[in-house]
Formats: C-alpha cells, sequence, structure tokens
C-alpha cells in the first residue's frame, strides 16, 4: 500500500533521513522504533506531505506522493496525527472533529464518520462542546486520533500516540491502536514505548540516525540483538 | 521542610486541586503521580508562585508562601522545571542558565551568577561553552537544560515536572539519576511528577497519588503501587505496568 | 565589551560628527541633520521597548506630553525649559506607570499590548485638542520668544549649537542603548518576551523588569519631544502626538533595525531622507507622488529586509553573529 | 555670474496641494498665484527676471516650515510668498522673521500671525480674522431689529468654528462683535475639523435653539455638521460662513445640493464680484486675464472661486506695486529693499482688485505688518451666484434674511 | 430639579439614540476587521484605507458614471473583495511567518500607499455622492435613515458572518487556521486558499460598509485616520473574533463618543471613549463578553 524508496529528507542544511526504504502492506500494522531524534517524525512527516523529501519517492497505492500537493495527500487515503496531538486549542471537540472531515470527500459523509468516532470514542461524544485544550491528556488523544478517523482513511499515521500519557490511559491508546487496527485500518506508529507497541503490530522497523538499521516481525525485533544493543541499551 | 494544608484551586466553575494536604521533609524525593488533568501541574504552579490558590496554605521553612510573586518563591529557595521545556531560544544556552543564577538568587553578583551557570551545566551535562545555542538541542537535552535552570537558582526544593514522555529509555534512565544524584550531592529536596512508573519508582522515597483534585494515596512505593484505587484510576489493570511497578518498589524495599 | 577597533571606529566617527558643522554651513542640510538627529533619539527611544516584543503605539503620547508640558509651563507659567523639561518628563513617566503597571499586572501582550497604547496615544491626543483654551488646539502651539536669555530659555537661533545639541542628546541615547543591551536586565527582558511564565520561574520580576525599561522608554521620548519642540518652536498635536506619531516610530526603528544599536538611526536617516528627498525630488509636479512611492518603498523594505536595513546588512557580513551577542 | 543673478527675484511659493486643506481652497489659492506669476514671469520687473519655485506644504504645518526653510536656505530664493493655512503662518512667520527674509502672506488671516510680535519682514495684505467675526456680527447686528423682529437682547447667537487658529480667530472676532451687539449668545463651542462625527454638537445646537449660526470650518466639516443638521431636524434663521470652507460654493452645493442656498459667507470680495466701477482701471483687464487662465486650468466651474482672486489679487499687489518701487527706490530685492518698499506702500480703497486699499501698520504697533486698509464683505450664495450684501457701500442686493419659509433649515 | 430637567430632556434621548445609530456604522467597521484581526490574526492597519477606496469607487460610479446606487453596490463590494485578495497576497502571504508587528508595519506602509494613491487618482477634493435619504421624524427628535440603514446592514451582516463561521466547513476552517497553521494540509485544506477566500471576505465586508458609509460622510483620501484605530479598538474590547461582542462593544464606545460630545466638548467624548478601553482591557482583557480568567 505505502511504499517509500530511497527517501532522503532534512531541514534546511541538515539531513535527518538517509536512503529510506519501507513497506506497508495493506491491513497491516507497522511500528517504527528508535531513540531521540532518530528521525521518525520526520518520516511519519514525509509521508503525510509536512515536509518534501529532497530525493526518493514515495508511493501510495501506486499513487505519487512526492508529486501530489500536501493537502490533497489526505485524499489518497493517509490521516496523521501529528506528535503532541496538535489539536486546535481554542476550536470545540465538534469543530475539530469537523476539521477532520475538511476535505470533499469526507464532507459528503460527515454524519457517518462522526457516528463512527464517537461509537469508538464515547467520551467524545460526551465532550463536544468541550474547547479541546481544556481536556485532559487522553482525551486529546482520542480527539486527535478522532480527528483523523474523521477523514475515513487507509492508512492512519501513529506518532506517539502515548507520550505524556498515564499508565492507565497508554493500555487505552494501545487497545484502540489495535481496534483500529480490526476495523481493517492500516496503522504506522511510531513509539518509544517499544514493549507495548511490538505487541500490538506485525512488523516494525529500527531507525538511527536517519537510517533503518533493522527490520523484521515483532517477535524478531524483540529478540534481535541490535534492537537490544542499538537501541535498548540493555 | 514544606507544609501544605487545604490547598484548593478553582478555575471558574472547575475545581482542579481540591482540598490537598502534604508535607516534604528536608532531603526527601517525593513522587508525585495521578492520572492526566489530576491537578499535579496545578499544584507546582502553586507551589512556585505561578498561580495563585483559590485557598490552602503553603508553609515553607516555616513562612507562609502561598500568593507570592513567583520570583519571590524562587529567591526563598523553590526552583522548578516545566513539564514541556521552555528555553528562551534568543539567548544561548549559557545565558539561559545564568539569567536564571543572577536573578533566581536576588540579583546579586553576575559573577557569582555565571559561576552557578557553570556549576548546573556540568552537573547536567550540558556543556558550559558560552556560545552553543538552544537550537542544537534535542528533547532531552531541553529537559536538561530546564534542570539546569532550576538548579542554578540554588533552590532548596526542586519541583520537577519531568514527564519523561517522549523520552528514550536511555535517556529516562540518565534523568532518573541525575534527580538522584542532585538530591544525594546537593542536598535539594524533591518533589517529582512522573507517569512512567517503572524509573519513578526507583529514585523516589514516598509517592502521593492525586485523582481529581484530591489526594487518593500516599505512602511508600510499594504500598502505593498495590494500592487497589491506584491501580483502577491510575496504574490500569494491565500486569505489566502495575506489576513492574511493584516489584521495582518492592526490589527497593528489599535492597 | 567593545573591541578596541569598535571603540576606534565610534571615537573617529564622533570627532567627524562634532567637527562637520565647524567645517559644512549649508544651513538646510544641518537643519535636516538636526531633525535627524532628534528624531534618531526619539526612535532609539521607542526601540528600547519595541526590541523586546514591547511594541507600544503609546509613544505619540510621551513625546507630545514631553513637548506640549515644557511649552505650556513656559508659555503660561514663565518656567524655563530646564525645569519644563525634566517636569514634563516626570509627566510622561508617571503616565507610563499608571498605564504599564495594570498593563503588565494583567499579562496585556501582544495585540492587546498594541492597541492600550494605541488608545493611550489618542487619549492625548484628544486632550491636546480638547484642552484647546491651553494648548492652541488642533492645529498646534508656539513657544514664547524668550525676551532675555536665550540659555535659559533653551532657544537658539544658531543651528550649529543645535546640531550639538542634538547630537549630545542622539549619543545619549545610544550609550543608554548599550548600558541596557548589556546588562543581565537585557536577557531578562528577553526572557520575558520569550515566555513571562518560564522568565518569572527563573526568578525575574516580570512586572518590574517591564516597568523599569517602559519608564526609561517614557522618559527618553519625553524628552525627544521637549527638544523637538525647542528646536522647531511650534509643535501641533499631530506632529508629535498621537497614533501618525507612534507608527512613524515603529516604522523607522523597524526599517533600520531593531535589534542592533544603529539601526533606529539608520531608520530615522533613511525615512527622513527618504520623505524628503522624494518629496523635493516628485515637487509640484507629480503631486502625492512622493508619498505614493514612499509607501511601496516600505512595504518592500519591510517584506525584503526584515531584520532592518542594518539589521539584514550585518547579518550578511558576519553570519554567525547571533549565537555570541555578549562577546 | 553675478551679474545674471542680480537681475534675478526668485519667489518661494508655498500653498497645500495634498492633503485635507487642498480641497479646502488653498489649491485654489494657488491657481491664482501662479497665473499672475507666469504672467509677470513673461514681461518681468524692471529689468528683473521673476522665477518662482512652487513647494506643497501637504495641509502639515511642520512641512510648511521646513518648505519654507528649505526655500529660502536651500534654493536661495529671496523671499516666499503664499500660505493658506494661519497654522502654517504662525510658526513659518517666526521662522521667516528669524531668518530675516522677506514674508508676503497672501491668504491666511489669522490675527496671532502678528499680534504683539512685532515682526518687520511679515506683510499681509489680507483682512484679518477677527476682522471677518466682527464684520458677520456686525451684519446682523444691523439687521437684527428689521429681519427677524428681535432686540439684541433676545437674538439668540450661536457661535462654533473649527479649533485651529483660524477657526479660533474668527471666533474671538464673533464674540466680541455679539457683545458689542449685545446679543445673547447661547453656545459657543469649538471642534476639531477632523472629527468624525457632529451629531452631539448638531444635539446641542438643537437645546440652544438658535435664531442664527455663526459657522467657521473647512471642508469637510461642514458638509458633515449641515448633513447631519438636516437629519436631525436642526432649525436656524440664518447661518454665517467665514471664508475658507464656504468660500468654495461647489462643495457646498454638491454635498447639499439646494440646501446651500442662502448661506452667508464672509471673505474678501471675490474678485469677479468686486465693483469694477470704482476700481483702478489698470485692474479690470488683470481681472479678465485671470478669469481667462482659470478658464483654461479648471473648465466649466459654476461661480469661479473667491479663492483663486486672493491668490492673484495679493500676488498682484506685490508684483505690481511693491516689487517694482523695492528695485527702483531702493535698489534691489533684498529683505531690506522689500521691506522698505513694502512700508511705503499707500493704495486707496478701489486700488485692489479686491476692492480694498493697502497701507500696512508701521513698526511700533501692535499689529505691525497687517494691513490696515483691508476689509472683508458680507455675501450670500442665491440662485447659484454669489451677491455681496454687506457692507453697503458694496452690496449687490438686499439679503434674504432669516431663511426663507419651507426650506430645509428654516425655522419660520 | 430644574438642573435634572435640563440635562433629561428630549435631546439627551436623541443623543443616545443617535449613539445607537452611529453604533451601527461602527459596527460594520469592526465586522470585516473581527474576521481579518479577530479570525485569523492578521493586521491590517490599512483596513479603513479599503473602506475609502470603495467609497472612491461608488462615487465615481454612481456620481460620475451615473450607474444606479444598488447596482453600482454590489460592484464595489466586489472590487474591494478582489482587493483585500490582493492585499494579502501581495503583502501579507510573505509576512506570515514574520513577527506580527513586521505585517501590521507592511499594511502601514500600504496605508500611505492607498491614501496617496487616492490624491494622485482622485485629488484632493472632498467628493459627496448627493444623495439625500429621507429623515424620519418623532417629534422633535430626528433620525438618519442612512444611518438606520448602517445599523440594519450590520445587523444582518453579523448574523450571517456569525452563522458562516459557526456552521460551515470552511467557516471552521478560517477559525482554525490561526491557532495551528502548519498542520491544516493535514485536514486537507490549502492553507492560502482559506487565507485568500478570508481576505476577500474581509475585503467585501469592507466594501459593504464603503457603500453605506458613503451616505454619510465626504470622500477624501484621508477619510481612513478618523476610523481605522476606533475601528480597532472595538475589536478588541469586543473579544477577538468575537462577532457578538465586537457589535456590542460598538454601541457602547458610539453611546460614550455621543454622551460625552453632548455634555462636554466633542473630543472629550473620545477621551472618555479611549479611557473606557483601557479600563475595560484591565478588567475583562478577553473582552466584553468573556468570562474572567
Ligand atoms: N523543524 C526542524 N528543524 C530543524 N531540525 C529538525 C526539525 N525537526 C527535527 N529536526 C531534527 O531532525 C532530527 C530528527 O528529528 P525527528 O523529530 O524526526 O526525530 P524523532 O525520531 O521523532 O525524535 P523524538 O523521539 O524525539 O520525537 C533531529 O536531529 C532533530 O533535531
Ligand atoms: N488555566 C486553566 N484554566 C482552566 N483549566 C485549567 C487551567 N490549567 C489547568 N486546568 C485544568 O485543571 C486540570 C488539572 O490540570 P493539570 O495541568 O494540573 O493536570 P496534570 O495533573 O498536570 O496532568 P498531566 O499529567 O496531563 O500533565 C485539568 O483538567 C486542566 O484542564
Ligand atoms: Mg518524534
Ligand atoms: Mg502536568
Amino acid at each position: 500500500m505505502l511504499e517509500l524508496r530511497g527517501v532522503n529528507a532534512g531541514y534546511g542544511t541538515f539531513q535527518a533521513l538517509f536512503d529510506v526504504n519501507l513497506d506497508v502492506k495493506a491491513g497491516e500494522a507497522v511500528g517504527v522504533i528508535g531513540p531521540n531524534g532518530a528521525g521518525k517524525t520526520t518520516l511519519m512527516r514525509i509521508i503525510s506531505g509536512l515536509i518534501r523529501p529532497s530525493r526518493g519517492s514515495i508511493k501510495m497505492e501506486g499513487i505519487d506522493v512526492v508529486a501530489t500537493p500536501s493537502h490533497k495527500i489526505v485524499s489518497l487515503g493517509i490521516a496523521h496525527v501529528p506528535e503532541n496531538r496538535r489539536l486546535f486549542p481554542r476550536l470545540s471537540v465538534d469543530d475539530n472533529l469537523k476539521m477532520g472531515a475538511f476535505m470533499k470527500e469526507a464532507r459528503a459523509r460527515y454524519a457517518e464518520r462522526l457516528d463512527v468516532v464517537f461509537e469508538l470514542f464515547p467520551r467524545l461524544k460526551e465532550r463536544r462542546h468541550q474547547m479541546a485544550g481544556t481536556m485532559s491528556g487522553g482525551e486529546q488523544q482520542m480527539c486527535a486520533i478522532g480527528r483523523a478517523m474523521m477523514s475515513n482513511p487507509k492508512l492512519l499515521l501513529l506518532d506517539e500516540p502515548s507520550a505524556g500519557l498515564a499508565p492507565v490511559v497508554v493500555q487505552q491508546v494501545f487497545e484502540l491502536v489495535k481496534r483500529i487496527r480490526a476495523s481493517g485500518l492500516t496503522v504506522l506508529i511510531v513509539e518509544q514505548n517499544v514493549q507495548q507497541v511490538l505487541k500490538v503490530v506485525d512488523r516494525a522497523y529500527l531507525i538511527e540516525a536517519g537510517t533503518i538499521r533493522a527490520s523484521g516481525t515483532s517477535a524478531e525485533m524483540l529478540a534481535s540483538d541490535t534492537v537490544k544493543e542499538a537501541y535498548l541499551g540493555v | 521542610m514544606l507544609e501544605v494544608s487545604g490547598l484548593v484551586k478553582r478555575f471558574g466553575g472547575f475545581t482542579a486541586v481540591n482540598n490537598v494536604s502534604f508535607r516534604v521533609d528536608q532531603g526527601e524525593i517525593l513522587g508525585l503521580i495521578g492520572p492526566n488533568g489530576s491537578g499535579k501541574s496545578t499544584i507546582f504552579n502553586m507551589l512556585s508562585g505561578t498561580l495563585v490558590p483559590s485557598s490552602g496554605s503553603i508553609l515553607f521553612a516555616g513562612h507562609e508562601i502561598a500568593g507570592l510573586a513567583p520570583h519571590r518563591i524562587i529567591n526563598r529557595g523553590i526552583g522548578r522545571t516545566f513539564q514541556i521545556p521552555r528555553p528562551f531560544r534568543r539567548l544561548t544556552i549559557f545565558e539561559n542558565v545564568a539569567l536564571a543564577g543572577f536573578y533566581g538568587q536576588g540579583r546579586h553578583s553576575r559573577v557569582k551568577a555565571e559561576e552557578a551557570a557553570e556549576r548546573s551545566l556540568a552537573m547536567v551535562g550540558l556543556p558550559t561553552d558560552r556560545h552553543a545555542s538552544v537550537d542544537g538541542l534535542g528533547a532531552a537535552g531541553l529537559k536538561k537544560l530546564e534542570l539546569a535552570k532550576a538548579l542554578a537558582t540554588a533552590p532548596k526544593l526542586l519541583l520537577a515536572d519531568e514527564s519523561l514522555g517522549g523520552l528514550d529509555e536511555a535517556e529516562m534512565d540518565q534523568a532518573a539519576d541525575m534527580l538522584r544524584n542532585i538530591r544525594d550531592e546537593l542536598g535539594i529536596t524533591i518533589i517529582w511528577v512522573e507517569h512512567i512508573m517503572g524509573v519513578l519508582m526507583r529514585v523516589v522515597d514516598r509517592v502521593m497519588v492525586l485523582d481529581h483534585g484530591e489526594k487518593i494515596s500516599e505512602g511508600l512505593p510499594s504500598a502505593v503501587a498495590g494500592d487497589p484505587r491506584v491501580i483502577e484510576v491510575y496504574l490500569g489493570t494491565d500486569a505489566e505496568t502495575t506489576q513492574a511497578a511493584a516489584a521495582e518498589a518492592r526490589r527497593r524495599a528489599g535492597g | 565589551m567593545m573591541g578596541q577597533g569598535r571603540l576606534a571606529a565610534w571615537g573617529i566617527g564622533l570627532a567627524a560628527l562634532i567637527a562637520l558643522p565647524f567645517v559644512y554651513r549649508d544651513p538646510y542640510h544641518l537643519h535636516i541633520l538636526v531633525l535627524i538627529l532628534i528624531w534618531s533619539f526619539a526612535y532609539t527611544s521607542w526601540s528600547m521597548m519595541g526590541r523586546f516584543g514591547l511594541v507600544s503605539l503609546g509613544h505619540g503620547g510621551f513625546m507630545g506630553i514631553g513637548a506640549y508640558v515644557t511649552a505650556l509651563l513656559w508659555n503660561h507659567l514663565g518656567l524655563s525649559p530646564w525645569i519644563g523639561i525634566p517636569v514634563s518628563m516626570i509627566a510622561a513617566g508617571a503616565l507610563a506607570l499608571i498605564v504599564g503597571y495594570p498593563c503588565f499586572r494583567f499579562r496585556i501582550t501582544g495585540h492587546y499590548f498594541v492597541l492600550v497604547t494605541l488608545a493611550l496615544s489618542g487619549i492625548v491626543l484628544q486632550v491636546i485638542t480638547a484642552t484647546r483654551d491651553y494648548t492652541g488646539g488642533s492645529l498646534g502651539y508656539t513657544p514664547n520668544r524668550a525676551s532675555g536669555n536665550k540659555l535659559l530659555a533653551l532657544q537658539f537661533d544658531d543651528k550649529t549649537t543645535w546640531y550639538l545639541i542634538a547630537l549630545a542628546i542622539w549619543l545619549f541615547g545610544i550609550v543608554v542603548w548599550h548600558w541596557v543591551d548589556r546588562s543581565m536586565a537585557r536577557h531578562a527582558l528577553e526572557a520575558i518576551s520569550e515566555d513571562e511564565d518560564a522568565a518569572a520561574a527563573a526568578g525575574v520580576d516580570v512586572t518590574a523588569e517591564k516597568l523599569k525599561i517602559t519608564l526609561l522608554s517614557a522618559l527618553m521620548t519625553a524628552l525627544a519631544g521637549a527638544i523637538y519642540c525647542q528646536y522647531q518652536m511650534f509643535i501641533t498635536p499631530d506632529t508629535v502626538s498621537g497614533i501618525a506619531v507612534s507608527l512613524q516610530m515603529v516604522f523607522a526603528a523597524i526599517v533600520g533595525g531593531l535589534f542592533v544599536s544603529l539601526g533606529p538611526t539608520v531608520g530615522a536617516i533613511i525615512t527622513i531622507l527618504l520623505a524628503e528627498s522624494l518629496r523635493i525630488g516628485f515637487g509640484t509636479k507629480a503631486v502625492g507622488w512622493d508619498n505614493l512611492v514612499y509607501g511601496v518603498l516600505l512595504v518592500l523594505f519591510i517584506i525584503f529586509l526584515p531584520k532592518g536595513i542594518l539589521g539584514s546588512v550585518l547579518d550578511r557580513l558576519k553570519p554567525q553573529r547571533k549565537v555570541s551577542p555578549n562577546s | 555670474q553675478d551679474q545674471a543673478k542680480e537681475k534675478k527675484i526668485k519667489i518661494g511659493v508655498v500653498f497645500d496641494l495634498t492633503g485635507p486643506l487642498a480641497g479646502g481652497g488653498s489649491e485654489l489659492n494657488y491657481v491664482g498665484a501662479k497665473i499672475i506669476l507666469d504672467h509677470f514671469a513673461k514681461t518681468g520687473v524692471e529689468g528683473y527676471k521673476i522665477e518662482a519655485v512652487y513647494a506643497d506644504a501637504q495641509s502639515k504645518p511642520d512641512i510648511a516650515i521646513n518648505e519654507s526653510v528649505r526655500l529660502l536656505e536651500q534654493e536661495k530664493v529671496d523671499m516666499v510668498l503664499g500660505f493658506f493655512s494661519s497654522a502654517q503662518c504662525v510658526p513659518v512667520a517666526a521662522r521667516v522673521e528669524q531668518l530675516k527674509k522677506f514674508m508676503w502672506i497672501t491668504t491666511c488671516i489669522s490675527s496671532a500671525v502678528f499680534n504683539e510680535k512685532g515682526y518687520k519682514y511679515v506683510f499681509r495684505p489680507q483682512a484679518s480674522g477677527d476682522q471677518f467675526g466682527m464684520m458677520t456680527m456686525d451684519f446682523i447686528a444691523q439687521n437684527a431689529k428689521e429681519k427677524f423682529g428681535k432686540e439684541p437682547k433676545d437674538l439668540r447667537v450661536a457661535i462654533i468654528h473649527e479649533d485651529g487658529a483660524y477657526g479660533v480667530d474668527v471666533s474671538k472676532g464673533n464674540e466680541a462683535g455679539a457683545k458689542k451687539a449685545g446679543f445673547n449668545v447661547v453656545l459657543k463651542e469649538g471642534y476639531s475639523a477632523t472629527a468624525p462625527d457632529l451629531s452631539a454638537l448638531v444635539t446641542k445646537l438643537k437645546r440652544a435653539k438658535p435664531d442664527v449660526i455663526f459657522h467657521t470650518g473647512y471642508n469637510p466639516d461642514i458638509t458633515l455638521l449641515l448633513r447631519q443638521a438636516r437629519e436631525q431636524g436642526l432649525k436656524f434663521g440664518a447661518l454665517m460662513g467665514h471664508g475658507a470652507g464656504y468660500g468654495v460654493y461647489e462643495k457646498l452645493k454638491e454635498g447639499m445640493g439646494a440646501d446651500a442656498a442662502y448661506i452667508f459667507n464672509a471673505d474678501p470680495i471675490s474678485i469677479w464680484l468686486a465693483n469694477q466701477k470704482t476700481m483702478d482701471p489698470k485692474l479690470p483687464p488683470v481681472i479678465k486675464m485671470v478669469g481667462e487662465e482659470f478658464d483654461k486650468i479648471k473648465p466649466g466651474v459654476a461661480i469661479r472661486s473667491a479663492h483663486v482672486g486672493i491668490g492673484a489679487s495679493n500676488t498682484y499687489l506685490f508684483m505690481s506695486d511693491v516689487l517694482p518701487r523695492a528695485i527702483k527706490k531702493y535698489g534691489g530685492v533684498d529683505p531690506d529693499a522689500l521691506r522698505k518698499a513694502a512700508l511705503d506702500t499707500d493704495i486707496p480703497e478701489g486700488g485692489t482688485m479686491l476692492g480694498f486699499g493697502v497701507k500696512f501698520y508701521g513698526e511700533g504697533t501692535p499689529m505691525a505688518g497687517q494691513n490696515e486698509r483691508s476689509f472683508p464683505v458680507v455675501i450670500q450664495y442665491i440662485d447659484d451666484k454669489s451677491s455681496v450684501v454687506w457692507p453697503k457701500s458694496q452690496a449687490q442686493r438686499e439679503a434674504v434674511l432669516p431663511l426663507p419659509k419651507g426650506t430645509t433649515y428654516s425655522n419660520q | 430639579m430644574q438642573a435634572f430637567l435640563d440635562v433629561f430632556d428630549i435631546y439627551l434621548l436623541e443623543a443616545v439614540i443617535n449613539g445607537i445609530l452611529l453604533g451601527g456604522v461602527l459596527a460594520l467597521l469592526a465586522l470585516g476587521l473581527n474576521l481579518i484581526f479577530g479570525v485569523i490574526d492578521v493586521t491590517w492597519i490599512c483596513y479603513a484605507e479599503l473602506v475609502m477606496i470603495g467609497m472612491y469607487a461608488m462615487y465615481f460610479m454612481v456620481q460620475y458614471y451615473g450607474v444606479s446606487y444598488f447596482i453600482a453596490a454590489p460592484f464595489t463590494v466586489l472590487l474591494v473583495a478582489l482587493l483585500g485578495a490582493a492585499l494579502h497576497y501581495l503583502v501579507i502571504a510573505p509576512l506570515l511567518m514574520a513577527p506580527p508587528i513586521n505585517q501590521l508595519l507592511a499594511t502601514g506602509g500600504v496605508l500611505f500607499v492607498l491614501q496617496s494613491f487616492a490624491t494622485v487618482a482622485f485629488g484632493i477634493d472632498f467628493r459627496n455622492l448627493g444623495i439625500r435619504l429621507p429623515v424620519l421624524a418623532f417629534g422633535d427628535m430626528n433620525f438618519s435613515y442612512a444611518r438606520l440603514l448602517s445599523f440594519v446592514a450590520a445587523l444582518v451582516g453579523m448574523v450571517a458572518v456569525y452563522l458562516f463561521m459557526t456552521r460551515t466547513f470552511t467557516g471552521t476552517a478560517i477559525r482554525a487556521i490561526s491557532q495551528d497553521r502548519q498542520i491544516m494540509a493535514l485536514m486537507g485544506v490549502d492553507a492560502k486558499r482559506i487565507y485568500l477566500i478570508t481576505s476577500a471576505l474581509g475585503g467585501a465586508l469592507a466594501g459593504l460598509a464603503a457603500c453605506l458609509l458613503v451616505l454619510q460622510y465626504d470622500v477624501h483620501p484621508f477619510v481612513g485616520l478618523s476610523f481605522g484605530p476606533i475601528t480597532f479598538l472595538i475589536c478588541v474590547l469586543g473579544g477577538l473574533g468575537n462577532f457578538i461582542g465586537g457589535f456590542i462593544a460598538s454601541f457602547l464606545f458610539a453611546e460614550i463618543i455621543s454622551l460625552g460630545g453632548l455634555f462636554s466638548d466633542l473630543e472629550w467624548g473620545y477621551v472618555l471613549a479611549f479611557a473606557f478601553f483601557i479600563v475595560m482591557m484591565f478588567i475583562r482583557p478577553a473582552g466584553l463578553l468573556a468570562r474572567r480568567r
């Protein structure tokens, strides 16, 4: 479904990704792990078009993502839940969700998608008129995921969904990922919480200093020495 | 050293902190945990003067400090870090810390402030080079800078709103060790807020748990980790976290 | 800690500036130079605050108070400007504190601060206009010509004298700028401008630091107003107070470069020379074109040289300058 | 090179070509002055070439100062001429005097320019502001009994004015005149010419119920005031304007339509209305020439503005009388020669296009430099024509007073 | 008692009602600015000058080319909308990343440009539409029809904009864009387009204000100066982006100006209004309708 080939990217003169190759197949959940500053967020950003690669190709179901204007990429079925949630703090939950359904295709199915999201997160329905910025961290995370789901995506990009959340909420978030996954969505997830994430994904990539250092199934990754030494610091 | 009683904070009709009382002893590390939005940062904000309590008293070293302006509280010896790092990007790393040293210690001497800055930077492991820019720091570096700024104010009590979320495990361990060192070497009392149980439990002497602005549990790490209410509202039923926390706590109690 | 070389450059430049009127005597050019120096001082005074994100549109008010209080005291009470100027500065300072304290206390920043100060200069303008029985209203006011001692009345017919006075005042402004720049207060204010809570958590008394710089800036601006009045011997609410003057200060300071000491001076030179030469250039042949071109140039400056002319030039010359402002 | 320079006079001319005052009449004065200067540039004066340097004061006093200084010091003009706004005259006169240069004021009227200043080099043939104010009051005083059927003490008058040097000056004349006539002044108030809303002032006027309103203002405050007066139903017996905005009938007509009828205005007489029979026979051809030139510049104007005439006449006076004398009798065009020549001026009534005579108050008098023989007249706009109605000696028709029944503002 | 009656007479009532009508004029002006300045957080210091250009457009179409008022009005609205979009495209867009002060200054430069453009193109004369609307009279009180019209337009405009902002996707996006511009693309929103739409809308509202103002005021190149600052204060007093608050603030301001002017010199009305603004900033910094923090 998603295919990255030889992708290089960076910020100004600073290069953050070097020749990254990555595949996500339809219906799969794939994790990306790596230390701070490895380039995980950068990877997510180039997929959703927030930044553009300096070299390499990105294909979503065969369509060239690089050539698509960034606001059209959502229409390809890619939804991105950015790092730190990035809700619109002074808009209500409802309005935040509305923003998620902004593009034409989604607008038509707005009511239907809203039901789906509220079913997934009943808490959001209770709080639909609250300003997003005043909600608790876990609720905000739900709202951010819900907003991404509003566009009826095929591929969901999650960037550190558990950061800063209470343990009980972290568990809920991973539960959620499982459920979303079970509903047929493809998920690409970045996480620091390696133990946990490897439990919900099929495969994972280890990224370090901008290059893919290892990849494999969850089990392989858990067992891999590279992963342990390079990252878990064990 | 710190004695808090009946602390309340309301935002409009919403009560973020409801009648919380606790004390912290000299040289202790107190862990402060609780679900998101339970009022941890709000308590920190009141202790450090960023927010004025709606009611209640805060005695620090025998003096009432509730409602004092932040800079006065800092001059009396309570330093803090912010959950989300807030560096001054227009200043160099060194200037950031020297600034805290100068104003945090009551604007006495610029020379002393710069010395304090060098010491604090060395303590947290940041370069003491005077020209290094903040822009070069990653997530972990920014957290260290927060800590260095707080240390430069020469606090007796340090409020660490650390939230290691987003740090990788190696860096988390480093941070935990650092807090430990600060207490051990400088004799600074610490209140630490954190969500990552494994790390927190390893360091703290005592834990206090908040939920919906109220204190629901307090005690030794092992006791708190076993408290069913805490498990329900905070730790969750997922065996692993709970067990990890409990095991860690037990190990320390034993060792 | 200025390098030897820079110190020497300053010294030579200054000596040349002092010598200038004795060598070059074209009165009109001296007149323009005096205006440039006085306005440079006013703009520098504004930038003392402005560089820390305290964008005030109230400085027209301070300048107006400086000019009008001095002139009114002289005309109505016969009080020499030597006393009148300090009194007017105190009045402006008091106003700055009265408005500044609640502003800073209640955390009025950004747009809100800009507009509160805008209302302030509006008030000063309207009060000057409304008290027309004393101030001559909207079409201006002239200090009485001194019949006796010119020095006592601070009125000189001689351009060279005025040039030297203006030069001294301007230099004073630059010195104060550098003094603030090298103080710890500069760091505190930079910190405040980025994040007030974090600055407070570092021990900075945010309200006090802001008040101090505001007071300093207001006092200097009032002085500029008074000097302008003494030199021109004529003031109107529109030329020394109100929103237009405030905007003019912001313009020049930003066009020149807000973060370098000579930026506002460069701004004054450029805006005044530009306005002057455009007006003379177009003359009465193409009425209105001078302001049209002036406006377009301003827009272009701001879009393409956002750090100001001097700021951008210095950036080009030494790209790594920003890292070590303290060396 | 010296030779060439000796035989030339450079005149700096300052009016407002942009900004609010330009439309208020300054530009028309400029046109009048320029017609005359161009005329003399063709012939020269006593062998001197005439060169005019024009500057735009942009309706701002500080620019007027700056431009005057520039003309004198940079362009090295021998004198400055012009000035529409009193707010510019006052400071510029002080500046020019300080520089010991010659200044010939054609238009502005504030008495504050001269009052007790003791200037030596500043001269103004134009009537002064308080004369305007006195004149209209005098006109009403002489007609109160007959037209309003009221004793002076029962006649309610309101004095309103823009608050600049000009408006204040005229209103002082109004006040003095009202006192002399014994009127009941029910309201006296100034306002800023740039005020965006005058409805509160109109309400105050309604409450004061004046029989006659004495108003001094520029445009657009006049239009704004009268429009809001109409909308709020203000009624009165007569409206007396005092030059500036009221001198430009075109604008009044455009803003108020038929309501502009029957408004009075005190101004120097329009050169096109002046009584040519009593005038120096040299002058009517000049008036004709100015009129023709003006029509070329601004074709299709219904009433040729009085402002053009003011600029033209007062400039002509200098060029035809003062300048030749300075050259012939005092040997040049330096400030002192011009000054002596100006002081020698002695023209009887009827000797200028504006009808009045010229003799300047001399040194030591409180108004030194002011023309002691000038006077304004009161005109009234009737049927899109302006006619002199006062003083009696110049009157061309009987004044319509009070406002006829059925007109918008009539309180009958 | 007599003094009391002297003050509380019919004229006071008239002044109060005139205040309300002036409030309508101000509210109409504040509407578009609130959208630009309050909602998308872009500073158009030259907003009142756009209105001025619109007034000229009306003047020339109606007076010069004899177009009927009601046909000229939509063209004017369109023209100023285009002008707003152009202003955004040429001046604001390059400065979106710059500090707000730079936007303020650049549009301040545009203010000069527009003023002197008007001087150059239309001359310095005061122009007047010469349309004389009837007057409503109740006994001794009279009210301007033109102002009544502005009042109604402001009210209708306010409701329409409010509904647009809260009910439509585009309206929501407009409210969102100032809060986080970078991630708008993730929502499938073309941020450039939203800015352009909003600027055009703000311009259109300025055009609407121009159509109604031209009935009451002379047009001249400097007419904007009489209104610009007050309009900004109103937006802030009402709470940035709060249309209802802005509407109410307009009336408070207008009443203070109107009544202050009735009891003393006109300027004191403004002094009072400005002082009121400053004091309100301290009491209700987030706007009239906001709850206290
Ligand atoms: N906007 C930016 N400008 C310049 N450099 C950046 C920017 N964002 C990230 N970087 C740099 O790019 C590198 C990769 O950053 P990225 O955010 O992708 O890392 P990450 O793996 O997501 O880290 P973390 O776990 O801390 O979120 C880092 O060195 C970072 O400093
Ligand atoms: N300024 C404010 N205005 C209104 N509500 C506030 C404000 N600050 C905090 N709150 C609310 O008070 C509650 C407590 O917030 P606080 O930041 O103290 O939580 P926390 O325990 O630190 O949570 P976390 O673990 O997510 O950091 C939250 O519901 C929050 O929304
Ligand atoms: Mg990341
Ligand atoms: Mg917190």
